[in-house]
């Protein structure tokens, strides 16, 4: 037999090649780099290749529209908006993780041991950080973009692993972080477990790897529909427990509260994006046409998500585990936009993303500059009258809030409208309720919040706010910038978005 | 013999992992639990692969051992860690994260 | 019908000095009393001389209009300001205006003492400002608005001395209790629009042609209800005992000659409306009928002198009302005791204003006595009042009140002996405790304490007193000579075919002055004969215990009205805040309390995580599984 | 420029001017936002003056795209209706400003951030009124709750706080649910013909009987909410009670009118048949709003909130006259909306001197305030005159027009309705005897009267208040042509005069 050497298409690979340069070379300056240099190099390394490869994307936006690597993966509208959105977001994120002093001297060195004070002195820093991100995001790219299941399993693994590693790595509450990493980790491979399984079942039904395949094989209805359920429940599994939809959801919590915040930023908005990228492709074109199995369970698990997060965000007293059950909230209010399952539902959901993912860095920013002389206080309670002491931080958190809130004027509302409206539109008039008096529950904990920071007096505990530095402060200032833009003139993006998502087969 | 019978055999591994993982404290266990299920899984791939005619199936396989072997790497390092500062391995101790 | 452009002038002169008064605040303190004064004399010059206007034009032309802006106009709901003056107003504008004027000028003298005076007199135009308004106005609406505005003065009046919580409290029992039959009247215009399409007195009368009895009937019965409200009729007549807190001319000038009468003008200005609704006419008699005993009965047992005058004014006006609901024949004579009763009850009111003013503020008859030595003219003119109030002939009493107490016998059937026997009764009644209060005030020997020096009040005082004597001794005879007024106000009315006169007047005359003797001499008995006490005996008769407490009206409204609506409020209030809000706390609390149960879902153990994660795959394969099928 | 668009721009410059400003000069601060809200009126005075009465058209109009891919435009305009309340709302600003001259000190931020929250709430206010399409409706719609909130948790005084969160909740779950409406009537707009949230276009839109209620329902909600209407009225004596008493007379004088308004706009005119099928359910709910209010009223210690109560009672008026759907009702509806948003403004005015002057807002605290301070005692009593609707008064006309609009078609509410003037009496006379009247209680001897300022905030809310009572034509002859029309949008006419059923 003769093989035909194997066309690629690199233009259209080029971001994510990119990325996985910088992310080698980073790993290189590790091995040979002085320690004192690295920092600044690695990071340097690790924005050059971001924004490379942001520049990339723009490049392709047009010429996309076509399959590469032999259709394994498919870099069309959709694709380019969602890597875009995925690079700024990992771009403002980068600027927090380079804040070293949320990250562990040594991750190797037990909590407390001499060998950790002594790293500590000696000024030493995980610089692994930034290699490991780039691989994530390499993976979160190649994850809304492929069109095969093996392609989708390898990104799904290139984009958790990493992210289980970083999870481990903050300096402060060092148990509390491992611990996170193991939970992430166990619950992860057991969710990828269940995705491959489904993924098995999928071939096993269409005799086909690619979503094409699959899509031809449900409108033939070709094959054994048990299969097909089987492979959609499975696959569902591994995509839910990524987005952290109930039942679904139990890491993110712990893991958003043990983790670095940093990494808690990224991971939080950027996994999301690249998540429903991927779910949205694959419900989109290979199930399409199998939605009377799938629309109404999903219906359902984004009912019971959005009620769940909101109702235990009003309990919380963490302000990073709040932000956590707010975003599965959140979850919810996205599924609504893959339930919709129309063209409505696809620009709603991608201009939703964006917009949260870009309001979840700046609140999560926010959260790394309250502190205390043990690190950053994420206890509500001492949040209180920070309206007082440091107006200007308070007030970008509350705009975050009102923007998650989906109060108008911010990219929240915007987002919450057409979300719901698409959903209307496919007649999911149920989840649409169930969204309405989530956001009015939801509103209530934002509020609280609110009111601690301005309407209550400070009371003196050590809580003082860190003068950002100007990194934090560019990441701050770009998301209330985007947030409150996307708020008063979403007309441009809006209009982007609907001339280019459009999924190909 | 019916294929049929392989797949069979699949679903009662993956549901031996899953269980496992579920039942398990000890966190290797654990996650060889999970390694059972992604094997399980391995199987059924193959298994279609033979039923569908094609090598995809097979490919796919190997794609799986590659992946799951570097999911040991994070996993085991992750383990360790968690041993090292807690010396000991049983998840229910590492339960500081609640509520 | 003829127009004029100086109707207006009427109302504008007085309201001018009201409002200068008010916004000039103690600058005006110097001149103030004057202005009021002046303005209040003027508005009579306009009046007079409308008057004579009136008399120079015949019958039909006589009434006349003018339409100052459009007021409200909404759809169908076309409302002028306009007034209107005709035969029956500029009696009132008279009344108003004349009587006013005199107790502007004994006010100058009897508030001279009080540093509030000024307001007092700004109230005063206030006053003969909506008065005015009510009986020009052209339409129900505006009449409304003059109602409603000399409920405010009299409000404010009764309130003047309102630093004494008593009378600040008289003051709103008199509001409230006049919203009520307030309420009356906006229901009755209402009703007119909603069925006549108008409330304009033309267009109601218009329309009332051919309107169904029903309509006009439930019209008529508000209309009486606000006529209770306003003239202290029963049942709403609680009030009126409670407004003597006022300053005595206002007692005078409101609570005796006009503003109370305003029910009386209501009935008569609608007569179109009563005579074709018999059963709200009967109400009418009915009601007049009570009060006038009521009245009487209350005036028996009263030692404040103020408090038994108002009882007379209470049960004289019952008389009018009676009068007013006898129909066409009534209208002239209830008319026409309003205006005689102007006269002598304002007149008495001022001679007991006198008598406060020279006893230190005293009101209590049981502590006079022998003041006839003291101040005669006040004695000569309160006894002239006296006279004409008991009907003793020639004075003024005489002509008004024989008149509807004939009507009443005419009335026919046994409607009209009841009336007869009531109005009789009511008479002898007037006359006992009118002469219980001339005894006990002026003759006897006194009873008064050492620091006491009655004295004769000044000229500005005793010359409205003296004017208004006169009135009392003449206006019976003038308007009834030649049926002076009949004949003026007949063309407002309907045609009356003449009654068939069951007693001749000059029987009904006798019976009268025979009753009214029989009163006299039981009062001058009781009190004259026998020594009367400075405090008031409390070994009394039941019924006196009763007649002292207003026949208990107050106890009633507190135990009907009062004490149940305050129970409600308080339990409302308590609803408001357990029931309502606390239903929407509960919401609150609903939310947080599902939100901490579910809480316990994230039990931060990994192995239920994945048990959950199972649980959840399980459900998600039995859900897809449901639904295929 | 479209002079509506440079109104809703003049309170936003004058909110910058005083941005860029230094904190330290408070009084320059103050001038310049006295001078902005009196431009303000100035302008919207002289657009009252080029408006056609006759005309129903919505007059002052302007379109920009703002958001095209959801049909979205910046569209403003006005009709006779949406003109008398801005104009309202323009006078008030600066008696509000003029009145409350020392409210934002004590607060927790600055006087600058006090004023430049009372601007932007101004621009607000403006646009809330005019918008002609709904999206932006609802944006301002909830977009205004953010300042209040901050006016009241941030310069109230009690429990502030809490009152602030209990008004913005109850208002956010009111609007969530228009929201929903909203988003039903863009999907159905979408359905028939483009997606577009221009009110004349929605009006025509076809739909089911059962989608009509529930979208009417939405929006009803939020509306019933806003102007408060038992019993989703909770939350206004609490809001009212930790105010300052110039962000009370903008809440209830103005905000709250956004609720009345808009079911007149968009129930009324989105959801004609839905707003008949309901018009028996919600005249029982003013009804009990009447009643109910002016007893709590009475049942009140504090002044504020006996106002709050009043005004209750008063919003049930609106309410009821709204839906008799008779000219008279529709008129008197809106006169009402215009007169209660000054006799509120005079009671809260004078209510908070009083306050502020005895640093108590308990009724009994006080006592004999007439002899003390005649003229502030004048001015409450004639604010409180006007709130029982005093025959000479403006209320009066606008109270009577309800009743006589509603009389026409049901007799029976409308005499249920009278017995609460009775009650006015009553919960006015109260504190009037408790406060003016009586002995001067202990701690009231020496307050002071108004002041010059004072006396200039409160001087021409009386006049208006008495002029229109006794000349209302100039604003009937603009509101009736736009009711007029609303009925007949409606279909109904003025039951004709049943001439006694002869």
């Amino acid at each position: 037999m003769d093989f035909a050497a194997p066309v690629l298409n690199y233009s259209l690979l080029s971001p994510i090649l990119i990325l996985l340069a910088g992310a080698l070379i980073g790993v290189l300056v590790e091995a040979f780099v002085s320690k004192a240099l690295r920092p600044i190099t690695q990071l340097s390394i690790t924005l050059g290749s971001l924004v490379l490869s942001l520049v990339q994307v723009w490049r392709i936006r047009n010429e996309g529209s076509t399959t590469a690597a032999m259709g394994s993966v498919i870099v069309d509208g959709p694709a380019v908006l969602l890597q875009a959105s995925i690079l700024i977001i990992s771009i403002i994120s980068v600027f927090l993780i380079a804040d070293t002093e949320q990250f562990t001297a040594l991750a190797a060195a037990l909590p407390g041991s001499d060998e950790e004070r002594h790293a500590l002195q000696s000024g030493n820093q995980v610089t692994e950080v930034y290699p490991l991100t780039l691989f994530a995001v390499s993976g979160m790219l190649l994850f809304p973009i492929s069109s095969d299941l093996i392609t989708l399993f390898v990104a799904l693994e290139m984009l958790s692993l990493p992210l289980y590693l970083m999870a481990g790595l903050s300096r402060r509450r060092r148990l509390a972080s491992q611990e996170s990493a193991l939970k992430y980790f166990l619950l992860g491979a057991f969710s990828s477990a269940f995705f491959l399984f489904g993924a098995a079942f999928l071939y096993g039904y269409s005799s086909s790897i690619t979503f094409a395949g699959i899509h031809d094989a449900v409108n033939g209805a070709a094959g054994n529909d048990v299969f097909l359920l089987i492979g959609i429940a499975f696959l569902s599994i591994g995509l839910l427990f990524k987005v952290g939809a109930v039942p679904f959801h139990a890491w993110s919590p712990d893991v958003y509260q043990g983790a670095p915040t940093p990494v808690t930023a990224f991971m939080a908005a950027a996994t999301k994006v690249a998540a429903f990228g991927a779910m949205l492709r694959i419900f989109y074109t290979a199930f399409a046409n199998a939605q009377w199995s799938w629309t109404p369970v999903l219906s359902l698990i984004a009912i019971i998500t959005m009620l769940f997060g909101s109702l235990v965000a009003i309990t919380q007293r963490d302000v990073k585990r709040m932000l956590a059950y707010s975003s599965i909230a959140h979850a919810g209010f996205l599924l609504s936009g893959v339930i919709a399952l129309n063209k409505a539902g696809l620009d709603a959901s991608i201009f939703y993303l964006f917009a949260y993912g870009v309001a979840t860095v700046g609140g999560f920013a926010i959260v790394t500059l309250v502190r205390d002389s043990a690190g950053e206080v994420t206890d509500l309670n001492r949040w209180k009258g920070l309206g007082k002491r440091s107006p200007w931080v308070a007030t970008s958190f509350a705009v975050f809030l009102l923007a998650f809130a989906g109060i108008p004027l911010t990219s929240g509302f915007i987002g919450k409208f057409s979300i719901f409206s698409a959903a209307y539109e496919s007649g999911a008039k149920g989840v649409v309720i169930a969204g309405v008096l989530s956001s009015a529950i939801a509103a209530f904990f934002y509020i609280r919040v609110i009111v601690l920071m301005f309407f209550t007096d400070p009371v003196e505990d050590g809580t003082s706010v860190e003068i950002p530095s100007s990194l934090t402060q560019i990441t701050v200032a770009v998301s209330l910038i985007v947030t409150v833009a996307l708020g008063v003139f979403p007309a441009p993006l809006l209009n982007f978005i609907t001339d280019h998502a459009i999924f190909i087969r | 013999m019916d294929a049929a019978n392989y797949l069979y055999l699949s679903a009662l591994l993956f549901t031996i992992g899953a269980v496992g993982v579920v039942v398990r404290r000890n966190a290797i266990v654990v996650f060889m639990c999970v390694e059972l299920m992604l094997n399980a899984a391995n199987l059924a791939f193959v298994t279609f692969s033979r039923i569908n005619g094609d090598l995809n199936g097979q490919v796919i396989a190997f794609f799986t051992m590659v992946v799951a072997a570097c999911e040991v790497v994070v996993g085991l390092a992750i383990i360790v860690t968690i041993y090292r500062s807690r010396r000991s391995a049983s998840v229910d101790d590492a339960s500081l994260l609640k509520r | 019908m003829t127009t004029s452009t100086s109707l207006v002038y009427l109302i504008a002169l007085p309201l001018f000095g009201a409002t200068v008064l008010l916004l000039a605040g103690r600058r005006a303190d110097k001149w103030g009393h004057i202005l009021g004064t002046a303005m209040s004399a003027s508005a009579f010059a306009v009046g007079v001389y409308q008057l004579t206007q009136m008399l120079g034009r015949t019958n039909e032309s006589r009434p006349v209009t003018q339409k100052l802006f459009e007021w409200i106009s909404v759809g169908s709901f076309n409302v002028d300001a306009g007034l209107m003056l005709d035969q029956l107003s500029i009696c009132f504008v008279l009344l108003i205006t004349g009587v006013g004027t005199l107790i502007h000028i004994y006010s100058i003298s009897y508030m001279s003492h009080d540093h509030d005076r000024r307001r007092f007199f700004a109230y005063l135009n206030l006053f003969i400002a909506a008065m005015l308004l009510l009986v020009l106005g052209n339409s129900y609406l505006n009449l409304y608005v003059g109602w409603e505005g000399v409920g405010l003065a009299s409000y404010l009046l009764i309130g003047f001395w309102n630093q004494k919580p008593a009378y600040a409290t008289a003051s709103k029992k008199a509001f409230v209790m006049n919203r009520i039959g307030d309420m009356g009247l906006s229901f009755a215009i209402m009703i007119a629009f909603a069925t006549l399409g108008t409330v304009s007195f033309d267009g109601v009368k218009a329309a009332s042609e051919h309107a169904s009895t029903a309509a006009l009937t439930a019209i008529g019965i508000m209309l009486l209800v606000a006529a209770t409200g306003k003239s202290a009729q029963f049942p709403l007549q609680a009030w009126l005992g409670d407004a003597m807190a006022g300053p005595t001319p206002v007692s005078a000038l409101i609570h005796a000659a006009t503003m109370v009468t305003a029910g009386v003008y209501l009935i008569t200005r609608s007569n179109f409306i009563f005579d074709a609704a018999p059963t709200a006419q009967l109400l009418v008699v009915i009601v007049g009928a009570i009060t006038l005993l009521f009245g009487a009965l209350i005036g028996t047992a009263k030692d404040d002198i103020k408090k038994a005058l108002a009882a007379s004014t209470m049960s004289q006006i019952g008389y009018m009302i009676l009068g007013a609901g006898l129909g066409p024949v009534g209208y002239a004579f209830a008319i026409m005791h309003l205006l005689t009763h102007g006269f002598f009850k304002a007149g008495m009111f001022l001679g007991a204003g006198s008598v406060m003013h020279g006893m230190n503020d005293e009101v209590n008859m049981r502590k006079y006595g022998a003041l006839r030595k003291y101040m005669p003219i006040t004695f000569a003119t309160f006894g002239l009042g006296y006279l004409a109030i008991l009907g003793v002939p020639p004075f003024a009493g005489f002509y008004s009140k024989d008149k509807i107490i004939e009507t009443a016998f005419n009335a026919g059937g046994n409607k009209g002996i009841i009336l007869g026997i009531v109005t009789l009764l009511g008479a002898g009644i007037t006359a006992f405790y009118m002469t219980r209060v001339m005894i006990l005030t002026f003759t006897g020997k006194s009873r008064w304490d050492d620091e006491v020096h009655p004295h004769e009040s000044p000229l500005l005082m005793w010359l409205p007193m003296a004017i208004l004597a006169v009135g009392s001794v003449t206006s019976g005879f003038l308007l009834s000579n030649g049926d002076a007024l009949v004949n003026w106000l007949a063309p407002l009315f309907a045609e009356h075919g003449e009654h068939a006169e069951r007693l001749q007047p000059m029987v009904v005359s006798l019976l009268a002055l025979a009753v009214v003797a029989v009163g006299i001499a039981i009062a001058f008995f009781k009190y004259s004969r026998q020594e009367v006490l400075a405090i008031a005996p409390e070994n009394v008769s039941v019924f006196t215990k009763i007649a002292r407490q207003d026949l208990m009206q107050d106890k009633f409204n507190e135990a009907v009205f009062m004490r149940p609506g305050q129970l409600l409020t308080s339990a409302l209030v308590k609803t408001d805040e357990a029931v309502i809000d606390g239903a929407v706390r509960g919401v609150g609390q609903m939310a947080l309390g599902s939100g901490s149960v579910l809480r316990g879902i994230q039990t931060g153990f990994v192995r239920s995580y994945a048990a959950l994660i199972l649980v959840g795959a399980a459900l998600l394969i039995a859900a897809i599984w449901m639904v295929t099928q | 420029m479209n002079s509506l668009i440079l109104l809703m721009l003049l309170p936003m410059l004058g909110a910058l001017l005083i941005g860029v400003l230094p904190k330290a000069n408070e009084t320059l601060t103050k001038q310049i936002a006295l001078a902005t809200t009196v431009i303000v009126a100035i302008v919207t005075i002289a657009i009252a003056v080029g408006f056609q009465r006759d005309n129903v058209d919505l007059q002052y109009v302007q379109s920009y795209s703002w958001i095209p891919s959801f049909g979205i435009n910046f569209a403003v305009g006005i009709d006779g209706l949406a003109l008398v309340l801005i104009l309202m709302s323009t006078v008030l600003a600066p008696i509000v400003v003029l009145g409350g001259w020392n409210e934002s000190h004590g607060g927790r931020w600055s006087v600058k951030t006090f004023y430049v929250l009372i601007l932007v709430l101004e621009t607000m206010m403006i646009g809330v009124f005019a918008a002609t399409d709904v999206f932006l409706f609802y944006v301002i719609f909830e977009a205004m709750l953010i300042p209040v909130y901050f006016l009241i948790g941030g310069y109230g005084t009690g429990q502030r706080s809490a009152a602030a969160v209990k008004f913005l909740i109850y208002s956010l779950f009111g609007g969530l649910l228009m929201l929903a409406s909203i988003i039903g009537l863009y999907v159905m707009s979408g359905a028939q013909g483009g997606h577009t949230f221009d009110l004349a276009a929605l009006s025509h839109l076809q739909m089911s009987s059962t989608t009509q209620n529930l979208l009417f329902l939405g929006f009803f909600i939020a509306f019933a909410i806003k102007a408060p209407l038992w019993p989703l009225h909770t939350w206004l004596p609490d809001a009212a009670d930790s105010a300052t008493p110039g962000t009370s007379i903008l809440l209830l004088g103005v905000l709250d009118k956004v609720g009345t308004f808009g079911m007149i706009r968009y129930c009324l005119t989105l959801f004609p048949e839905a707003s008949k099928t309901f018009t028996p359910m919600i005249l029982v709910l003013a009804l009990i709003s009447i009643v109910y209010g002016a007893f709590l009223a009475i049942g009140q210690r504090d002044l504020k909130r006996l106002i709050a109560f009043t005004s209750i009672s008063h919003f049930g008026f609106i309410t009821m006259g709204i839906f008799v759907m008779t000219s008279q009702g529709q008129s008197g509806a809106t006169l009402y909306m215009f007169n209660h948003g000054f006799s509120t403004a005079a009671l809260f005015l004078v209510g908070g001197w009083m306050i502020s002057r005895r640093g108590s807002s308990t009724i009994a605290d006080f006592g004999g305030l007439q002899r003390v301070t005649p003229i502030m005692a004048w001015s409450f009593f004639l604010a409180g005159m006007s709130s029982l609707a005093l025959p000479g008064m403006s209320s009066f006309v606008s109270e009577f027009l309800v009743l006589v609009g509603t009389f026409t078609r049901y007799p029976v509410h409308a005499v249920i309705a009278t017995f609460g003037i009775v009650l006015a009496a009553l919960y006015i006379l109260i504190p009037v005897q408790k406060a003016l009247h009586g002995p001067t209680t202990e701690g009231n001897e020496n307050l002071s009267d108004l002041n010059l300022r004072e006396k200039i905030a409160i001087a021409p809310v009386i006049a208006i208040i008495i002029a229109l009572g006794f000349y209302p034509s100039p604003l009937l002859k603009v509101i009736n042509p736009a009711s007029a029309h609303v009925i007949a949008q409606m279909g109904f006419t003025d039951p004709a005069p049943t001439n006694g059923d002869k």
